[in-house]
């Protein structure tokens, strides 16, 4: 019994000399720090998995208040995020969803090559050398975007030009980071029509060096104002456009992702004939109804020469008289 | 005019046409004479143990390769055939098969693929290799037989001879020397320390001089630099000639702790390892004096009669350090202006 | 003759200059066509002067220096101007450029020498480099008259002249001093006039015995040959001060720093034009060598002219050759075609045949150290060489020393040429320099 | 001599990592970079050797005299806790470099085996105080040897090429068994 209460005794005595110290300490010590850190790490599950990517949860709870954008905490969910978003004060947004869009279609047959590069495995090496094709913009085909690519949306067609698969395409960006021709940008998920050209050289040095290449030529922004051109570039903005709008691209370079897939815009022979086809019947449409309309305007300026004749004549004859 | 084309490729365009198999060969071939003077030793037992340990690890370099699906020619590249030569030439004569095949699959596969492959060790897969024979399989790995014409020794260096199987088997010189102190001393000759033919010991270490020649092979090839092998060599006789000084009953003279045992295979070849060794010039002399020092205290003082591979390997664990720490200040190097 | 002077590092490749050093320098006839690329030089580029249509002469200015660190432009010929547009510049990228459609008269402008040279005044003798578009030829294309014109805090003490030149197969520098040696000894002169400094030098590599012989004779008392360990890079500047005057020049310093203003011997020429007959640089000396070609050579060409036609003068290609190079095979650039012009800087024409190209492809750095021997700059190439391609940048800025060690290399590419395992570590630190840079402009 | 032998002992034959496998947690957690190896090993020294102070005098002035041998356990455990508490704080205060980067490592030298294992082990060896103190110090600088030679090799192994498989804790764990291996060495050197 004696024991007991001895060993009882023992045990809370140091704890509670211990307990004093660390109070005492934790005054003298005591580091400033954002109250939000405290309470978010409240709020979070406290397990210090790390699943985060962070070591712990307050290193969680403190790149929340620092970067103000934190990646989710996988193990609390969405309560979690709602719960930490209250304390920051903001509200998680709605941002539109963006995909990346590799603005090239210069495969072998279409982009002219630049004498064979030796040595050279990456993007990044390549655009040392100046690159595998003329064109300095365009796609060089290494696969740099592939190697970083998290979701595997990447693929090279002939080694000569990425394709982003837009339904896998997560978003994140890596891919856009990692070209070093720039060639990649992220868009609006929801967009359907791209200009796949990157060129921002003068007409002449494009129409050199691709087939498929934008010259700035400005057609496409007359006929839709979503059409932007900087740097002898256009470059969509809209979300979408009448379905005629890539025929008028003299290069064939704008795709109508409701017709054409970009994959199939770049990849397949098959689609190409299909757009050329549909572009003639649209330039022989156009043609048809251009010439009906200059035949009309002819008739009316006709009628109306005649008329005026008409009139001059019975003028005339109204003088004569 | 027709412009021509050409292939583009990064500056510079020559090379001096060096290449691993080039390094890896001229280090195997610096090995022949120890392996030759070590076949004509030990006769047929020891040309077995070192085809083994070779062909075993080049086998297994192999099979890794393809397992990791990688280029599996790079197997032919010299430098598993020089791990496994080296494996064999630290083992002794009379080993059996098995042990042999267990040691090249952990130098191989454990010590050096698992860090992937060539370049990427951090220990010296031969010497890994052995430390683990050694401390797996201690009593064939302290069995040493005696060179041919001996066999009829009773008594070798003071130290009795025991017939194991169809081998008489006797301690090394310095497992002499650790018994029975400097007793056996008279008994040793250097000579045949030096020429190795008289001596039992692992494979390849029992003759110095064809050690030293491969190693000055070496030097001549500029495949290795000078500090290392000094530094060792310098710092075990540094410390053998204080105690040897000291106290010559107990201790034996440096000439004796140069020429006996692994110490030359160890300075010339293991140590001098270029993936598990110091880059720098005075990393390298530290690193040389470290198992310099290793070695010679462990062989006076340790529990193990030699201590080049628990030396090495050890110092192998201190080389990033030192290749950190020893990093020569580039050209035109300025003290930072301290207030930044 | 004492002991030849050097630096610590650096490779002995094989030099293959007899191939074309015993060649005595050609004028190259006047080309039909020149393209001249506003920018030739290290700095902002020219602004250009003309348009399309435009008539000009030889040595009229057609772009004027786009600022501090910059160069004006001159016509190498006269001519019409046929275009104002980008072209495939050597260095890779695609550049403005004028292009200029000769008229075969090659009517000069007129010329303005400076009168009696060594007692003109600085200001002078400056304007007048200046205006003659005058940069560093050996390659690196940094304008003398910056170079010239060093802050007042800056006390210059010595002027060397490099003839090193440590590339392997080129051979102008060699020749134009064979040829040119009393007008070097000019050029050099006037540069010291400008200076005010006393103590001149003239570094030459020992494998050019004639040459120091030649250089001695010009120089006589008024400055120091001195002969130089046949090594590469002994004519990288900064490893020429160190060998000449034991002073190292910091990284992202220019050799002012330490008192030291170096040129090469063709910008000494070039200086020595400007000033006495008021010319300004309109041709250099280039290299046609290789075993690509037929018959290596040593030519005067006009810059502007296009690789084709100096390859073709010379002899033409060989059959096998595969790869064109501006430069020496070190760090020379590897261009993809024959059209690109020659410009300020080029100093050689490298075709090499398919069997001598570096193609292999590299395995894992087995830390033999070899590259570290050999960096001019005592830095670490094999640890860069494998943090780079695991990506660990963060690593490398942690090295140790405050700057980015990486500012240290100039990619002579020594540790590549002697890498057994083939590892392309030039490639490498090219592209963390462009990550870092572009880290940093973000 | 005898704490000089015992100092050796502790260090080298008798390492706590690689030959008695204790605190094999922070040896592998927090041996990713050399810097924060050094703040790591340099936090347990001070905390290893404090705890085996305290525990060492608690346990003879205050357990042994009231015959309480058998709560020993429960009282470092409470001894360890609070006093790396205590070190948690010092630091935030004084490096908060070294706080974030050694992270969750820190609090988790509480649960660091070694420290406990120093603690009784002194005690069941039977030390004095000096011996004590020489053990827990040098134990201490012993853990800190493993840690930076580890830290050192696992630094210069985010270079290597590592098949995917055997990336992080097994091939950390291979070069922890092959570091060991060379240890053993040093067996026989001074009769522990």
């Amino acid at each position: 019994m004696n024991g007991i209460l001895i060993a009882i005794v023992v045990l809370f005595g140091t704890g509670l000399a211990l307990g004093l110290l660390l109070a005492y300490f934790s005054k003298v010590f005591h580091v400033e720090e954002d109250p939000r850190i405290d309470q978010i790490e409240e709020v979070l599950p406290g397990a210090n998995c790390g699943a985060c990517g962070m070591a712990g949860c307050r290193d969680y709870a403190k790149a929340c208040v620092g970067e103000g954008e934190p990646p989710a905490c996988p193990v609390g969910g969405a309560a979690v995020s709602s719960a930490v978003a209250k304390i920051l004060g903001t509200v998680a947004q709605d941002v539109e969803a963006m995909v990346a869009l590799v603005k090239c279609a210069g495969t072998e047959k279409r982009a002219t090559a630049r004498g064979p590069l030796e040595g050279v495995n990456r993007c990044a090496e390549a655009f040392l050398l100046g690159g595998n094709k003329d064109c300095r913009h365009g796609c060089m085909g290494y696969g740099d975007c592939v190697r970083v690519c998290p979701a595997d949306a990447i693929t090279i067609y002939q080694g000569n030009v990425a394709i982003v698969d837009a339904d896998k395409c997560i978003g994140c960006g890596l891919c856009v980071q990692a070209c070093p021709s720039h060639v990649i940008s992220m868009v609006p998920k929801s967009r359907t029509v791209h200009v796949l050209c990157n060129s921002k050289d003068i007409a002449a040095l494009t129409r050199t060096s691709c087939t498929v290449g934008c010259i700035g030529c400005r057609i496409c922004a007359r006929s839709d104002a979503a059409f932007v051109i900087e740097d002898n570039l256009a470059s969509f903005t809209g979300t979408t456009a009448e379905s005629t709008v890539p025929y008028v691209c003299p290069n064939d370079v704008i795709v109508d992702t409701r017709a054409f897939s970009v994959r199939a815009f770049v990849e397949s022979d098959r689609a190409r004939e299909d757009f050329t086809a549909a572009k003639t019947e649209f330039k022989e449409k156009e043609r048809l109804e251009k010439l009906a309309a200059a035949e009309a305007k002819k008739a009316a300026a006709a009628k109306a020469a005649q008329e005026k004749a008409a009139a001059e004549g019975s003028a005339k004859e109204g003088k004569d008289e | 005019m027709e412009n021509r084309t050409f292939a583009v490729a990064n500056s510079p365009h020559v090379h001096d046409n060096s290449s691993i198999q080039k390094i890896m060969w001229n280090v195997f071939l610096a090995l022949i004479p120890a392996t030759f003077v070590s076949v004509y030793a030990f006769g047929f037992q020891a040309a077995r143990v070192i085809a083994v340990s070779t062909i075993a690890a080049v086998v297994f370099e192999y099979i890794a390769l393809l397992f990791m699906k990688r280029d599996w020619r790079a197997c032919f590249d010299g430098s598993a055939a020089v791990t496994g030569l080296l494996l064999g030439l630290t083992l002794p004569s009379n080993i059996s098969t098995g042990i042999i095949l267990i040691g090249s699959f952990v130098a191989i596969i454990i010590a050096k693929q698992v860090f992937g492959g060539l370049g990427h060790n951090p220990f010296n897969p031969a010497l890994t290799a052995r430390v683990f024979l050694l401390i797996a399989f201690p009593g064939p790995l302290t069995t040493w037989p005696l060179p041919r014409g001996l066999e009829n020794a009773s008594k070798f260096m003071g130290v009795a001879t025991t017939k194991v199987a169809d081998a008489v088997t006797t301690a090394t010189p310095l497992g002499a020397i650790k018994q029975n102190a400097v007793q056996a001393m008279p008994n040793i000759n250097i000579n045949d320390l030096v020429f190795g033919l008289q001596t039992p010991g692992s494979i390849g270490e029992i003759s110095a001089l064809a050690l030293l020649l491969g190693g000055i092979w070496l030097l001549y090839k500029k495949i290795i630099t000078w500090h290392i092998p000094v530094a060792v060599i310098a710092s075990v006789g540094f410390v053998a000639l204080i105690t040897w000084r000291i106290d010559p009953k107990h201790y034996a003279d440096p000439f004796f702790h140069f020429f006996a045992g692994g110490l030359f295979i160890g300075a010339f070849f293991m140590a001098t390892d270029y993936v598990t060794a110091p880059i720098f010039s005075t990393g390298k002399l530290i690193y040389g004096a470290g198992v310099g020092l290793l070695t010679i205290i462990i062989r006076l003082w340790g529990g193990y009669p030699e201590g080049i591979s628990f030396a090495i390997l050890i110092m192998n664990a201190v080389t990033p350090l030192l290749d950190r720490w020893t990093v020569p200040k580039p050209f035109g190097f300025q003290k930072v202006r301290s207030k930044s | 003759m004492s002991k030849a002077k050097t630096f610590k590092g650096g490779i002995h490749p094989s030099y293959n200059k007899d191939l074309s050093s015993k060649a005595e320098t050609r004028e190259l006839p006047l080309p039909a066509e020149v393209i001249i690329p506003l920018s030739m030089h290290i700095g902002a580029p020219a602004k250009c002067l003309v348009k399309r249509g435009d008539l000009v002469k030889t040595g009229q200015v057609i772009g004027e220096a786009g600022g501090f660190i910059s160069a004006p432009v001159h016509a190498s010929i006269s001519g019409k101007v046929k275009a104002v547009q980008p072209v495939e510049h050597p260095m890779g990228k695609r550049l403005e450029a004028v292009i200029i459609e000769g008229d075969g008269k090659d009517e000069w402008i007129e010329l303005a020498p400076v009168e009696n040279p060594l007692g003109a005044d600085k200001e002078t003798l400056l304007n007048a480099i200046k205006a003659a578009g005058i940069v560093g030829m050996g390659g690196a294309t940094f304008p003398s008259n910056v170079k010239l014109s060093p802050p007042a805090n800056k006390p210059i003490d010595f002027v060397i002249l490099n003839g090193a030149e440590c590339e392997p197969y080129l051979t102008a520098d060699h020749r134009i001093m064979l040829e040119k040696a009393e007008y070097i000894v000019k050029g050099l002169e006037i540069a010291a006039r400008i200076l005010n400094v006393k103590k001149l030098f003239i570094g030459i590599e020992v494998n050019k015995p004639d040459a120091i012989k030649v250089m001695r004779k010009a120089l006589g008392k008024k400055g120091t040959v001195v002969p130089l360990e046949v090594k590469y890079p002994q004519g990288s500047e900064k490893q020429l001060i160190s060998a000449i005057t034991g002073r190292e020049v910091p990284p992202k310093n220019l050799p002012m720093e330490v008192g030291a203003v170096v040129f090469n011997v063709g910008t000494a020429y070039a200086i020595y034009d400007a000033v006495y007959n008021g010319k300004p640089l309109l041709s250099r000396i280039v290299t046609v060598t290789g075993r690509g070609v037929k018959k290596p050579g040593n030519f005067q060409v006009r810059i502007g002219t296009s690789v084709a036609e100096v390859v073709e003068f010379s002899g033409g290609y060989n059959d096998n050759a595969r790869q064109l190079i501006l430069g020496g095979p070190m760090m020379g650039r590897s261009v993809a075609t024959d059209g690109v012009p020659i410009i300020k800087g080029t100093g050689g024409i490298l075709v090499l045949p398919e069997k001598e190209m570096v193609t292999d492809s590299y395995s894992a750095c087995i830390r033999c150290g070899r590259c570290i021997k050999a960096c001019p700059n005592r830095l670490n190439p094999q640890l860069l060489g494998s943090m780079i391609p695991m990506g660990l940048y963060d690593r490398i800025e942690e090295l140790g020393i405050k700057e980015s060690v990486l500012d240290y290399c100039f990619e002579c590419g020594s540790c590549t040429y002697v890498c057994p395992a083939g590892r392309p570590l030039v490639q490498f630190f090219q592209l963390a320099k462009v990550y870092f840079r572009t880290k940093k402009s973000k | 001599m005898e704490y000089l032998l015992l100092a050796i002992h502790s260090v080298f034959i008798g390492n706590l990592i690689l030959s008695k496998f204790l605190g094999i947690c922070p040896f592998l957690g927090v041996s990713k970079k050399l810097s924060t190896a050094l703040g790591m090993a340099m936090a347990v020294l001070f905390v290893m050797v404090m705890a085996s102070t305290v525990t060492f005098l608690l346990y003879t002035y205050l357990l042994l005299p009231f015959d309480l041998g058998y709560l020993r356990t429960i009282v470092f455990i409470l001894v360890i806790a609070s006093l790396v508490q205590l070190t948690e704080m010092v630091i935030q205060k004084i490096s908060p470099a070294l706080y974030e980067a050694l992270g969750i490592y820190l609090p988790l030298i509480t649960t660091n085996c070694a420290i406990l294992g120093v603690a009784i082990d002194t005690i069941e060896k039977g030390h004095n105080f000096v011996g004590m103190l020489t053990y827990s110090f040098f134990g201490a600088v012993g853990f800190a040897l493993a840690l930076l030679l580890f830290a050192g090799i696992r630094e210069r192994m985010e270079t290597s090429d590592i098949p995917n498989s055997f990336k992080g804790a097994a091939s950390s764990l291979i070069v922890a068994g092959i570091l060991s291996l060379a240890f053993m060495g040093f067996a026989g050197l001074v009769p522990g």
